[in-house]
């Protein structure tokens, strides 16, 4: 039997102004409109792996309860198939709220670290902005020395596959100057001010 | 008719069969494609978890170089489709969004006015050139094959408006138009698990999962797609599947399918590359292959 | 110039749809920018051209004109009048030198309240992205230069007759 | 242009309203304010100047004061313009010296920076005190009332109404556009909560407006024009040829038995659900009992050629093939439209499945469907001819959805519940309602709701996410699959199903907007038409003389529309009883002197209330047709035009006197 | 045989037709020379300003300005003249309502002397020199009057008593005129002595104006043939009449030229131009936008065509965007 576990929540673990600063990210701005009627979690096809389904991320960000929200699997868990977002009957773009609740969770170091969801997320990232383009190929390899999911991942024989029908390959993608979109990159302001992250 | 074209990391990719069939039928549709100058990568869902300022900068930059050529866009695949749209409807309804973006494009002596239209092949083919001529161009009618349209997420929503966002049908009209029959496919707009099944396989995977075996009961021949991601996660982990009985299950991609009804030869259709094989169900219901 | 500056908008709203509007945005108890002052008449084709212009004349930085949605006028057509003028009239004032976002001519019905708020913020978000308008201090500026005679020529007291502006 | 000068003393009062504008104007400071200004006599606030007291000292002020001019800065005049004119007149002075200031809807309401506000109430006080001192004595005048009346839509609104209105000796002319009187209730099985039946209450109220000597009843009619104002309508109604004498036909149905065709066509009293022939009832207690024949279908109709064995059969003459539509024309002085609603079309939602999947219903066809006068005689037995075991009732189809209907539909909640009842009670069948917030805010109705949750119907508290008829295991295959978030408890749900409901919400009709426009009346956004007062004129319009009943206001129950209607009937009532209603005198006229005769100003009104004096050669207004919109006051090139109450000098002080800043 | 009445006629910003309009009397010139004394009319008698500075105040018992005031003499003389006289009286458009010298009130100074100092076509100034109002040469000064930023009507400079309209005035309204200030039977203070209806009143075509003009497109008087008979707006082309005070006879319209404004607008209005803008598109057909827009297409100027005679009075009296420079400094 699993331990007995208190859950009383108290006023003082809530953060005040958490909804605020998701709403001011664009797409979020009618977050309060949520009367959670759970269509999101129900077209969603990932909810079943959740450990808070969607409306209750929705609520529980309208609440302030942060540490809840940035620490669930949830966010990580969004695949932005935009089903929540199109049947919303309040029009609450739950996608960008997604979005925006990544980015903070990734900016106050929440995120699970051997985690490999937001891992993809910056080596991806990464890539991007050293190269302009991505190679599948790399960001896979890069993906698997970063995390151990080896195991229970027969990845060898996908790459056999993919080696065999000719679609894996080792080139580097790469744009003609990359240097010119670093510096459009590096001329916008990283978000709220942070450093930036790759 | 002539477009910008923006093929994205996933075609010059995995997706190599989609971008060989797609110049192919366009070219026997008179559409002229001309690749975007120095485009990058548009961001995909993983710059938007990492920073959305710079993901909107990165996506816009190559609104900016189309929007010089006065042409439309077309971006094939999924995710670039959403991306750019995404990014052009936020720089316009959210200023603040649009200053900083203008603003870093400056940096690279870019402007942007927000005007370039952004289109996807299924709905210029469809919407544009027209059933009509869709039909004219078939030799080899892919009569007797049996077909799951499966559109994915992105292609539909939630920015496009060729289509109904839950219930699209554009593309079962286009292969009604091939001759081939469309099965009823209640899951054409589900999920496919998206980058999940490189990272979470046991999940992504499942997804897929579902998506063939539905077809399979609904009696498909085979699954066609557009999104290279959709027709990676199909294709590829057809041997991870659970469940009785052992199901594979063909993965195309619609212009592929269109390639072989207008009588292309099938090496400028990528068809090899397919774990799956996909001959042996088109020999089966005797499809003529050029 | 310490203090903020504050459009001051003059607005003409159809009794009908835009007041009624208004009145809604009210009861509704939506907010917005307190720089409007709405005269209200019984239908947009009442709207003068020559009130626009008295009220750019006399200080407004801007002026909005609201009335019923094409096709839905109280008195069947009023507004159509009013919008034919408004073309023209938009032609005028920019051809004297008055921005266009000054002058705005809105259709909104009795049910879109929330318009109300819409349009004016934005209005007055617009008017103080280009500044005042102003004209009667202009005017005055203007006239100064008829106190350079003053300066140099003898003259009576009687004799100065302060210009009608 | 006042011979005499008469010096101006003007009376200000500023309205605390409570602290609706107390809170957010500084009233005292006003009150100071506007006692430097021009002409000024008395300057005062008041916690409520709309009550006795506050119109009393009005009153009162100008007979002590000899205040000729008052101005109040309160709510709307669209409120309170009529009270604070009354109470101006009371105090012996005529009431068109007198302006309103609104501070509360255009300024405590909308502004919460209480300097602006202040300021802004200052402005408009100023060119209100302004603009007074050119007002002038006006007289209202009368316009008779014609005692008859127009209803337009024979539902139970209109039923309703026109019965109050006949059995009080007034004439009505009702106006229906389907073959038969009754609207959607006839159509509905039971009631909630009662669960009377929905035929046993309106039937006879049906026979009642069909005998009543003082209701001329026209069905398979329409209104198509509608021209004068307030006590004096002139409406035209087009007669749709139905190819039936009416006076000739006893609703025997011979004619329809012996119809060539078969039942092929659909039954749109059914919903569908059944078929019938070209020539047809609508159903049995259909009012009139007379038949009617589709043109579109009637092969005689449509070709020439057919044996007429209908015609044949009817042993009264009254088939008639070559009925020509009819417009007749009627002066009423009142008008009520009960036009009503129309279903949510569920196609919109193909995530539902409602033409897609067979054994997806809407609540209209359940209502059919366990009539027993409907298709099946009230066996539920679904299109793919089996009897379901497991139902589910989804609500809120179509309302409460931004992308849909915004709003709550009202009665989707109760009909629901109903039909949860009756579906078991005709079927044994396990029944699941799924719902966002259940609303039964009713006489009994929470009661109604208990009883349900007792009866053993499941209530999972979720916005259903699809309908599908893919399966994942077996306990699901050729079922269809309702999947939910049981947001009580947490999770997602799969619930496979033999037959879903769509409790479809209700909204405006698709005329709605041509209806607006023909008896040019207001919609809200929503589309349904708007009232003039939410709480305070529910039943008028911004048109005098036109009032609106039913669900064509927004949706409402039964009782609700009965309240309605009988309200309208009574609106009507008062207006024909006191015989004349008082206009407002805000009409324009011709100073002839200055009139050039250009004649600019004679096409622009639209009620043709200028012409041409061809000897005197100038442009004459004819005040009675005169409606006061001021479009040609606005065109005059000479400004030889005058509106009351709109006056160029009014206006032209208004607008400088709100820019004057101090 | 009391002293005859003392009259001045002076010559501000104008085309002289004014002054040509006063030896349109004809006979009755001989009738005004019977009847006063014309103490100063410096464009037909050797009068000298100081001759003016010599007069006693109030000792001219009528002035007649013509002329916009745009020179800093202009409105020196203006207000020496008003200084001297009982009745200062604004005669013609210029003086009355800027007339077309106020038509400049769309350009700044320095756009009008650079155009006409430079840019001219006709214009042979390659040092561009401009000139200055004050010039030391030689040891020896020379000045001229400065050259205003704005051009206004004569009420805008000094106090005018009555008005006469017309560009120019019509003998008939001077000789009216001219009785009524010899008989002392003057209207209030302010009033245009001419008659306060628009002239359509008075216009022989009026009859032949339909009641529904609904225009479908407006024309110039030089696109198309004009019907002699016909209501010139009928035929498309605008025509100031409606929105113009009559009083002239219906000189241009009975010329197959439409009325072009100059008597200025009734009494009741405030801005001509807005007035007939506002009757004009008030009856186009056209009710949506791209119509609208099409039918005013042929109306290419409005400014120019609705403020002929009055941008000076007008409402918004100058373009707003203008500054104003200094204008006695030397260049």
């Amino acid at each position: 039997m699993s331990k007995i576990r208190r859950t009383i929540k108290y006023e003082s673990e809530r953060d005040g102004t958490f909804a605020e600063e998701i709403m001011a990210s664009p797409g979020c701005e009618d977050l309060l409109g949520c009367f959670q009627c759970g269509t999101c979690s129900g077209v969603c096809p990932l909810s079943i792996y959740m450990d808070h389904t969607p409306r209750q991320i929705i609520y529980l960000t309208r609440q302030g309860f942060k540490d809840e929200v940035l620490r669930s699997n949830t966010i990580w868990l969004c695949a932005s198939c935009y089903a929540c977002y199109v049947d919303c009957p309040k029009t609450v773009h739950i996608t960008d709220v997604m979005y925006a609740l990544k980015q903070r969770a990734i900016r106050e170091g929440l995120y699970p670290s051997r985690f490999p969801i937001p891992v993809l997320a910056r080596e991806f990232y990464k890539m991007v902005r050293g190269k302009g383009r991505l190679t599948e190929t790399w960001l896979v390899v890069r993906l698997l020395l970063k995390t151990n999911i080896f195991k229970g991942f027969g990845m060898w024989r996908l790459g056999l596959g993919l080696l065999r029908t000719g679609r894996f390959s080792l080139a580097v993608e790469s744009m003609k100057h990359p240097e010119e979109l670093r510096r459009i990159l590096d001329a916008s302001p990283a978000q709220h001010g942070k450093k930036e992250v790759a | 008719m002539k477009f910008s074209y923006f093929p994205g990391c996933s075609l010059k990719g995995m997706g190599g069969a989609y971008e060989t069939s797609l110049i192919a039928v366009m070219e026997a549709l008179s559409v002229q494609l001309e690749e975007l100058d120095d485009w990058n990568c548009c961001g995909a869902t993983a710059y938007m978890s990492v920073d959305e300022s710079k993901a909107f900068t990165l996506a816009a930059r190559n609104l900016a170089i189309a929007e010089k050529k006065t042409d439309d866009l077309l971006a094939p695949c999924a995710a670039c489709f959403l991306v750019l749209q995404k990014t052009q409807k936020y720089i316009k309804d959210y200023p603040e969004v649009g200053r900083v973006v203008r603003e870093s494009l400056r940096a690279g002596g870019y402007d942007y006015a927000g005007s370039t239209r952004i289109r996807h092949p299924l709905d210029v083919i469809v919407n544009d050139i027209g059933l009509d001529t869709i039909k004219k161009t078939v030799k080899h009618p892919l009569k007797g094959l049996k077909i799951a349209p499966y559109y994915g997420c992105q292609v539909v929503r939630p920015y496009a408006t060729f289509d109904h966002q839950d219930y699209p049908v554009t593309m079962d009209n286009l292969l009604k138009a091939l001759g081939a029959d469309v099965v009823h496919y209640p899951l054409k707009t589900k999920c496919c698990g998206g980058s999940l099944t490189g990272t979470l396989p046991e999940v992504g995977a499942r997804l897929s999962n579902i998506l063939i075996r539905e077809a399979k009961r609904q009696g498909a021949d085979l699954i066609t797609t557009l999104c290279p991601l959709c027709f990676f996660n199909l294709d590829s982990y057809q041997d991870k599947m659970e469940g009785p009985e052992k199901i594979t299950m063909p993965i195309t991609y619609f212009t592929q399918l269109m390639g072989l009804a207008f009588g292309m030869p099938s090496s400028k259709l990528g068809l090899k590359r397919h774990i799956i094989p996909i001959l042996p169900i088109l020999k089966e219901r005797q499809v003529a292959i050029a | 110039m310490s203090e903020q500056f504050e459009p001051r908008i003059v607005a003409f709203f159809c009794t009908w749809c835009t007041y009624t509007a208004a009145d809604l945005a009210g009861v509704s108890r939506l907010k917005y920018a307190p720089n409007i002052r709405v005269i209200r008449v019984m239908c947009s084709g009442r709207i003068d051209p020559q009130f626009i212009l008295e009220a750019f004349a006399h200080g407004a930085d801007g002026v909005l004109i609201g009335g019923c949605h094409p096709g839905d006028c109280h008195y069947i057509e009023g507004n159509y009048k009013c919008l034919r003028r408004a073309h023209l009239l938009k032609r005028v004032v920019q051809d004297m030198g008055i921005e266009k976002e000054r002058f705005r001519l809105e259709w909104i019905s009795a049910a879109e309240g929330d318009r109300v708020k819409t349009v004016v913020n934005d209005m007055v978000a617009q008017i103080k992205a280009i500044g005042p308008l102003r004209l009667p201090s202009r005017f005055k500026q203007w006239d100064a230069e008829m106190r350079e005679l003053e300066a140099t020529v003898n003259h009576t007291e009687e004799m100065t007759h302060a210009s009608q502006a | 242009m006042t011979e005499k000068k008469e010096e101006i003393r003007t009376g200000f009062y500023i309205c605390h309203c409570g602290h609706n504008i107390g809170s957010v104007v500084d009233c005292p400071a006003v009150v100071e304010y506007v006692k430097g200004l021009p002409g000024i006599a008395v300057s005062r606030d008041y916690k409520y100047m709309c009550s006795d007291p506050g119109q009393e000292l009005i009153a009162q002020d100008i007979r002590e004061q000899k205040l000729n001019r008052i101005v109040v800065a309160s709510c709307s005049p669209l409120l309170h313009e009529e009270t604070f004119r009354k109470a101006t007149s009371m105090g012996g002075l005529n009431p068109f010296y007198f302006q309103m200031v609104n501070i509360r809807e255009h300024d405590s309401w909308v502004h919460t920076d209480k300097n602006a506000a202040t300021e802004k109430a200052m402005d408009m006080a100023r060119a209100a005190v302004a603009r007074v001192r050119f007002h002038r004595a006006l007289e209202k005048k009368k316009a008779p009332i014609h005692p008859d009346v127009l209803i337009v839509g024979a539902g139970i609104a209109g039923i309703h109404a026109a019965l109050t209105l006949a059995n009080a000796g007034k004439k009505v002319y009702l106006v229906e556009r389907e073959p038969t009187i009754g609207g959607h209730m006839a159509m509905f099985d039971k009631t909630f909560p009662t669960l009377d039946c929905a035929a046993c209450i309106l039937t006879p109220k049906m026979s009642s407006v069909k005998n009543h000597p003082n209701i001329t009843m026209w069905t398979y009619s329409e209104v198509t024009s509608v021209d004068g104002y307030v006590g004096n309508f002139t409406i035209k109604v087009r007669h749709k040829p139905r190819y039936i004498i009416e006076d000739l036909c006893v609703g025997c149905m011979a004619c329809i038995d012996a119809c060539v065709f078969k039942q092929k066509f659909e039954d749109e009293f059914n919903q569908g659900l059944s078929k019938r022939k070209p020539v047809y009832i609508p159903f049995p207690q259909a009012t009139p009992q007379v038949v009617v024949i589709d043109p579109e279908q009637c092969l005689k109709l449509k070709t020439g050629k057919c044996k007429e064995s209908c015609a044949e059969a009817c042993d009264r003459k009254a088939i008639d093939f070559n009925q020509k539509e009819t417009i007749e024309e009627i002066k009423v002085g009142t008008v009520i439209i009960s036009t009503g609603f129309k279903s949510f079309d569920a196609k919109k939602l193909p995530q539902y499945g409602w033409g897609i999947y067979p054994n997806v219903y809407t609540a209209l066809e359940i209502e059919r469907l366990v009539n027993a006068s409907g298709p099946t005689g009230g066996d539920v037995v679904m299109r793919d001819g089996k009897h379901p075991k497991r139902i589910g009732i989804i609500h809120c189809v179509g309302s409460r959805d931004e992308s849909t209907n915004k709003w709550c539909s009202r009665v989707c909640c109760m009909y629901s519940l109903k039909l949860a009842h009756l579906l078991h009670e005709h079927s044994e069948a396990e029944i699941y309602n799924f719902y966002i917030d259940m609303r039964t805010p009713g006489k009994s109705y929470e009661e109604f709701y208990d009883r349900l949750l007792k009866e053993g119907v499941n209530f999972v508290r979720g916005r259903v996410a699809e309908i599908t008829d893919w399966a994942m295991n077996k306990d699901e295959e050729d079922h269809l699959v309702i999947r939910v978030e049981d947001t009580l408890a947490g999770f997602v749900r799969r619930i496979p199903v033999d037959m879903v409901v769509l409790a479809t919400g209700l909204e405006a009709r698709e005329d709605a907007q041509d209806v607006r426009r023909l008896f040019n009346i207001g919609c809200g956004g929503e589309g349904f038409f708007m009232e003039r007062h939410p709480k305070l004129a529910p039943v008028d319009t911004f048109t005098e003389g036109i009032f609106i009943a039913g669900a064509c206001q927004g949706p409402k129950d039964i009782p609700d529309t009965v309240a309605q209607a009988g309200a309208a009937a009574a609106q009507c009532l008062a207006l024909i009883d006191a015989g004349a209603i008082e206009l407002e005198p805000n009409t324009a006229f011709i100073d002839e002197q200055s009139c050039s005769g250009c004649k600019s100003c004679i096409s622009l009104c639209p009620y043709t209330a200028i012409t041409f004096d061809a000897v005197k050669k100038k442009a004459v207004i004819n005040e009675a047709l005169c409606k006061g919109c001021g479009t040609c006051v606005g065109a005059c090139p000479s400004s030889s035009i005058i509106q009351n109450l709109y006056e160029d000098d009014q206006i032209f002080t208004e607008i400088e006197e709100v820019l004057a800043h101090v | 045989m009391p002293a005859k009445p003392k009259v001045a006629l002076y010559w501000c910003a104008s085309c002289g037709g004014c002054e040509e309009s006063v030896v349109d009397l004809a006979e009755d010139i001989l009738f005004v020379i019977e009847n006063v004394d014309i103490v100063y009319w410096p464009v037909a008698m050797d009068f000298k300003k100081h001759d003016v500075v010599a007069m006693k105040d109030g000792s001219i018992s009528a002035c007649l300005v013509n002329g916009a005031i745009r020179t800093s003499e202009q409105e020196e003389m203006a207000k020496l003249l008003r200084q001297k006289s009982k009745l200062l009286i604004a005669y013609g458009s210029c003086a009355h309502t800027g007339g077309i010298p106020s038509l400049s009130n769309q350009f700044s100074r320095e756009q009008i002397l650079k155009y006409v100092y430079e840019e001219c076509p006709s214009v042979d100034n390659p040092q561009k020199a401009r000139p200055q109002v004050r010039l030391v040469e030689n040891g020896r000064e020379t000045t001229i009057p400065a050259f205003r930023n704005v051009v206004r009507a004569l009420d805008q400079v000094v106090d005018v008593d009555y008005y006469i309209p017309g560009c120019p005035p019509t003998p008939k309204l001077l000789k009216q005129a001219l009785l009524a200030i010899l008989s002392g039977q003057l209207p209030e203070k302010g009033t245009v002595l001419a008659p306060d209806v628009a002239l359509c009143e008075e216009c022989p075509r009026k009859d032949s104006k339909p009641i529904d003009l609904a225009f479908t497109e407006f024309k110039r008087p030089h696109q198309i043939l004009i019907d002699p008979e016909k209501c010139l707006l009928a035929q498309g082309i605008i025509c100031m009449g409606p929105a113009t005070r009559g009083g002239c006879e219906a000189l241009c319209t009975k010329g197959n030229m439409p009325c072009t404004g100059c008597f200025g607008p009734t009494s009741r209005v405030r801005d001509q131009g807005a007035k007939i803008l506002a009757s004009i598109c008030s009856n186009i057909a056209a009710k949506d936008d791209e119509g609208i827009q099409k039918t005013l297409e042929g109306i290419p100027d409005p400014v120019g065509t609705f403020y002929r005679y009055g941008l000076a009075q007008s409402l918004l009296r100058r373009r707003v965007d203008l500054g104003a420079e200094p204008t006695t400094e030397a260049r």
